[in-house]
């Protein structure tokens, strides 16, 4: 602490800008399989170092070690890389997409696919996510059809939200993935609203609310805390740490914490910190927190450190911002590699199946646009219709509405 | 059939709609073992039990958020602001969550809720208890905007809006939880009981959203009203002897134009009336489409008196507050032109 | 003199006010090292320091809500929302907290701070990017509400809005920053550089806030607009061949009703044009007020055009905006009728 | 933890009700003196356990022990027992003001006198508090004239605020008391924007943030915390936990954190608890915490815990939800007999002074509420025009407002 008699202020910076050589070691990273296993009812009050630590499950090797392994059958791992590699596919193809001016704007997944694709093996039918943009793996591991996913990112004529929304702001009630906001951090606290209404009613249903570090700042991540806290909500409380919010580093939203789970310290939920870049590890700490929810154990913060590894959006250019060799310096590595990895050294896996299984994916993906497209793109083919610009501003039209829709010749 | 303040019908309202349908939720600040710093949800948590009416946090954005993801959910909550002047806080929940969501989920997820909160001033509370916000709601499409005038019309809106599948605003004029509030603060005060308006059924009905009333049927001018100013617009037009039509909006969105067209075309002179600051006010809307609707049967501009273009204050509440004697002189003024 | 787009005329601004007066200072969120999604503060914390630009979390109650403890203290506070999309966890402290420091204080606190924020739509941007929130700013007394339409405007006016006393919001169309757009979206894109008002002087000057401006003059109707509508309205005139007489308000509160009625008592008809959602937007007080101090003037209703009531959509975009087709078809109905 | 396969909703309950025997039993009270005392410039994480005990420095006899003890002299605490006496006569006295209709509407400070008054003395000129609407303490330790204060009140034509404000959201800049606000936790982000202001002009003045136990649940609270933990701003953020949020008990905004000053812990900033009945443990934990900011050293979490012994405001009856009782149960006693058993026990003040002392300050404030009075009240004297109504609204009057004014015939 400096003893000037003058105040001055204090902006975090991040270690390094365009031009800077990258440095992670500030990041301290556990071994795999140190950080222990607490009971799935144990008191929130006897965990508090969790948040200060990483709990990982694949060491460097690619063996699965320590308390937090073995929550995953071999077929579910296999599964698990498969989604992870339909995501990875499923981003390139947009991403392409958008650039060939077939939609407006896109945003991808790149170093973060364990996270969402994990995650979602933890629920149960019935539970419900509430997403931001960046979790689109709930759907791909979920099984929702990648088409619809698409004709959603072309505004076209079979788009399931009828042109309205955004590319990427899915909605899919039928795979527990709650309409996604514009605005951040909104849908925190509806989550626990929705945990506390299964409650309420004495149902079985847990919810999941999403946020990223930015977003945490947001006022509405206090009321989710708050309203989880006091009336003990069923639901996951998921921080997406990603490093960044488009230009801005974590430690603007972060500042004097250590980490973005200690947050949840001064509310007295149980907050764990997990390799976001190890999807049997998020795996794991996802489904104690889950079986935790649905034995009326309450809320759990679960901090998932990543790192963003492309642009923000099709909008953004990192490369103005940080060191373009950032993401390849990030220490937890890739999350597809280190599961493909795993996987071989297991013997269940294989450079030829892994080439086979993206040649697959591939076509898959393929498949699925060429099928969207035949319903159309944002400036081509199909589209929805002006009237379906009137039609659910409310359950039955009003007679402005309809006056509008008339005048608007539609 | 009893007789009943407005408080004590809108707790009936909330308590016949949580009796028939389970999936009606009501909590909010004070609300639950106190029953509110009104007394509108006295005796529901005894009643309904503490998972059905409960106290909340100091948070209105985290009310209107858990009430969108309980609606979410299928339930039906019926949430109290404390005073409209605490919404504000959760202004970004109402607008740009509750009232989008049937429409950007293409009705996959739907918001069937009620945000209720006291409005209005005449109770010494202060530019922090005073506020008449509805024009915030009335420009946000996919929400509904309510506002009683009397004990009746507060139970049956109250539970047409529990009952209406869209996200409702229900605004409350707290002067007229006691009594039926004429502007004349100097005289006594006037209890509902002998108000025939407080004769309010004990068990269902509703008011259907949507449909103004004509209070008090006159030939020189329509004034277009809602809230506490139906009743100083007809204390005005009873003093000044000039014979008004009176139209008590109810809802204010969606808008019932067809009886304030009607009415217009009948007199051919329009005032719109309302406590909430002049300017952008709703008055602007609703004078705008008179004078595009009614244009040719104008006989003079559609006056607007409402409430001035500053913080509501303390101390000069009645020079702020749009009485009787303003109203009556707007009216001669207009007769004259 | 230098020839600007709005975007670089934004920049100078807050660079010609920082290099003047040291108690200006600009944070906001991706403002400082980045510069701004919309690049609008590029260099000023390279220029000015870290302490007086500088990257805020994602909170915008907090954003302003610092600001105004800041204002409080005797800095000049210019801060920038992202998108007014964002602005409504803020809008508790625009509309309860700043707007109201200088009148519940009696002047011993004030605020005197600019909250800048882009506007409007025509950019893919779908509901969450594309909205026109500016009459929940012009019911609030207390605040003064800008919407300038070139880049000459935006500096002189972004000048003024920062040495002014009292809290403004400075409203931003976004469809703007690169070139006078007016609406014929299939066309290729207009860049500033050969419009005259992207003639823009290096240094300090203001445009005054209070001001409109008439852009065009004509005798057939009045238009009364503001941002990008401005250069909707203008194409309009043209491709119809109505003589409309074209007032760009560019302070929307405090207005210039002046200017306004002049216009209208001269041609005799009026449209209210904005690219908000209609039922209580500006619109409405704008036609409230014309018909009020025009009324005998009048030959036909005031017409508004605006944006649908709808939320406004991704793929629909060119069927909301109230581009110059339908403008167009307005003004011929009005001069047929 | 229950496990039913079922979830149920935990709503927080008072364990008393009306009717009920008062039970503090939960309120665990460390002995005065017990709390170790850190360094001004030690790590928030070297004393995360100060948030999870009390502070406080005199113990049952009334004597000054521990690490705490001695920051005022003598002469000081018998200012500061006159300053909590005064509060208390002038809440007496404009509590009957109102009850006689002189006011529409009052509030007290009854048993928490000790914290603002203790903590004004910690300020120094420049310095600005951003008080609600229970801390007028800070006006009466720091010299405002009461009759000033009785104007606010009354609406008269003396009222500094000209009768635009509700009684007792007052202001005061000249005394570092900003405006009060009506809408609870918005002031709490905006004293770190002063604080930050006073840094980035590299001042020398610190500032203060105010809020009540209920309202730390407001989405501004968490603004606050973000923005002073990432910029280090020089603010104490003070929480006063009277243990009700009017008819609301403390654990419905408390959830389940132990205390609120846990809250803190998320953000890395130091969180200290205070017994804020005891006047020198407040005004100890207080300079600790002013002169950490004026170092540098950025914020400060202060939990005061106390009770708020009597009604909420004039509109508030208590006796419909909590026992009437509860008040003498309350274990940290009465802020102003404490102080005066201490001071009477080292023998600096005793029955016969402590009697002389509240009948001349009774006197002073009647002649204050005298003067008042003659400046009119409410609903009878001398009263703000209305022709102030319209002034302020801008620093210039705009157009629109001059024809209301006129309209108006003022
Ligand atoms: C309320 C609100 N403010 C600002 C934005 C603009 N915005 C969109 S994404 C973003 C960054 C979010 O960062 P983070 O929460 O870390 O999520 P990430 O993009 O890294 O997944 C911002 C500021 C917004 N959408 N909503
Ligand atoms: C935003 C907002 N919501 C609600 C209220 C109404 N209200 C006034 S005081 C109060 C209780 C505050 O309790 P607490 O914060 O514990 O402070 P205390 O009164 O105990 O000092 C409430 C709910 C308000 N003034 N502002
Ligand atoms: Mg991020
Ligand atoms: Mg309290």
């Amino acid at each position: 602490m400096p003893m000037n008699d003058r105040l001055s202020l204090h902006v975090p910076e991040p270690e390094v800008r365009p031009g800077d050589k990258p440095d992670f070691s500030r990041v301290e990273i556990p071994e795999a399989g140190s950080v222990r296993r607490p009971p799935e009812d144990a008191e929130a009050e006897s965990m508090r170092d969790l948040a200060y630590s990483i709990i990982r499950v694949m060491n460097r090797d690619g063996e699965a070690v320590g308390p937090w392994a073995g929550s995953l059958s071999d077929d579910e791992i296999i599964e698990g890389l498969r989604h992870m590699m339909t995501l990875r596919a499923f981003d390139q193809r947009m991403l392409m997409a958008q650039r060939q001016g077939k939609t407006s704007f896109y945003m991808q997944h790149l170093g973060e696919e364990a996270i969402s694709c994990a995650f979602q093996k933890a629920l149960k039918p019935g539970d419900m996510n509430f997403p931001t943009y960046r979790q689109a793996g709930l759907l791909i591991a979920g099984g929702y059809p990648m088409v619809d996913m698409m004709n959603q990112i072309y505004s076209n004529d079979a788009d399931p939200l009828k042109g309205r929304q955004l590319p990427v702001l899915y909605s899919a009630r039928s795979h527990g993935f709650f309409s996604v906001s514009g605005n951040l951090g909104t849908q925190y606290i509806q989550a626990v609203g929705w945990a506390m209404a299964s409650a309420i009613r004495q149902g079985t249903e847990i919810s999941a609310a999403w946020i990223g570090d930015g977003s945490t700042a947001a006022s509405d991540f206090h009321a989710a805390l708050v309203f989880a806290s006091t009336y003990r909500a069923p639901v996951i409380l998921n921080i997406v740490n990603n490093q960044w919010a488009i230009s801005t580093f974590q430690g603007i939203a972060r500042g004097g914490s250590g980490t973005f789970a200690a947050r949840g310290l001064g509310f007295g939920i149980p907050a764990l910190r997990v390799d976001g870049n190890d999807y049997l590890a998020v795996h794991a700490v996802s489904q104690w927190a889950a079986n935790r929810a649905r034995r009326n154990g309450g809320p759990t913060l679960i901090e998932h450190v990543t790192y963003r590894a492309g642009a923000h959006s099709t909008s953004d250019d990192p490369s103005a911002y940080r060191p373009k060799e950032e993401s390849n310096a990030w220490p937890l590595g890739d999350p597809v590699l280190r599961l493909k990895n795993h996987l071989t050294l297991r013997g269940l896996w294989s450079e030829e199946r892994h080439r086979q299984a993206e040649a697959e994916i591939r076509a898959e993906v393929i498949a699925a646009q060429k099928e969207a497209e035949r319903h159309g793109t944002l400036h081509a083919g199909g589209k929805p219709s002006a009237r379906d610009m009137f039609e659910d501003v409310y359950a039955e039209m009003p007679a402005h509405l309809k006056r509008q829709r008339q005048q608007a010749g539609v | 059939m009893p007789r009943m303040t407005m408080i004590e019908a809108i707790r009936s309202a909330m308590d016949v709609s949580m009796e028939r349908d389970d999936r009606v939720v009501v909590f909010g600040e004070d609300v639950g073992y106190f029953g509110g710093v009104f007394r509108c949800t006295q005796g529901l948590q005894q009643k309904y039990g503490r998972t059905r009416c409960f106290d909340a946090p100091i948070s209105e954005s985290g009310i209107v958020g858990a009430a969108i993801g309980m609606a979410a959910y299928g339930l039906k909550p019926c949430v109290e602001i404390q005073f409209a002047d605490y919404m504000y806080p959760a202004y970004d929940q109402l607008t740009q969550e509750a009232a989008r969501m049937r429409y950007r989920s293409n009705h996959q997820f739907t918001c069937p809720m009620v945000v209720r909160m006291p409005t209005g001033g005449g109770i010494f509370g202060g530019q922090t208890h005073s506020q008449s916000p509805e024009a915030l709601f009335t420009h946000v499409c996919g929400l509904k905007v309510v506002v009683p005038s009397t004990p009746y019309d507060a139970k049956g809106l109250l539970i047409a809006s529990i009952e209406d599948p869209d996200p409702v605003i229900f605004l409350e004029p707290k002067r007229l939880y006691n009594g039926p509030f004429d502007g004349h603060h100097d005289r006594p005060v006037t209890p509902w009981a002998g108000h025939p308006a407080a004769d309010v059924p004990e068990g269902h009905f509703v008011v259907p959203l949507g449909e103004a009333a004509t209070v008090r049927e006159g030939s020189a001018v329509t004034i277009v009203t809602y809230g506490t100013m139906v009743h100083v617009a007809a204390a005005a037009a009873e003093e000044t002897g000039i014979d008004a039509e009176i139209i008590d909006l109810r809802t204010l969105l969606p808008l019932d134009l067809e009886a304030i067209t009607r009415s217009v075309r009948k007199t051919g002179r329009c005032m719109v009336l309302h406590e909430a600051t002049l300017t952008s006010g709703f008055g602007g809307e609703l004078a705008a489409l008179v004078q595009e609707h009614c244009f040719y049967n104008l006989e003079g501009p559609v006056v607007r008196v409402a409430g001035w273009d500053t913080p509501y204050p303390h101390a000069q509440e009645w020079d702020y507050f749009p009485g009787p004697a303003r109203v009556g002189q707007a009216l001669k003024d207009m007769m004259e032109a």
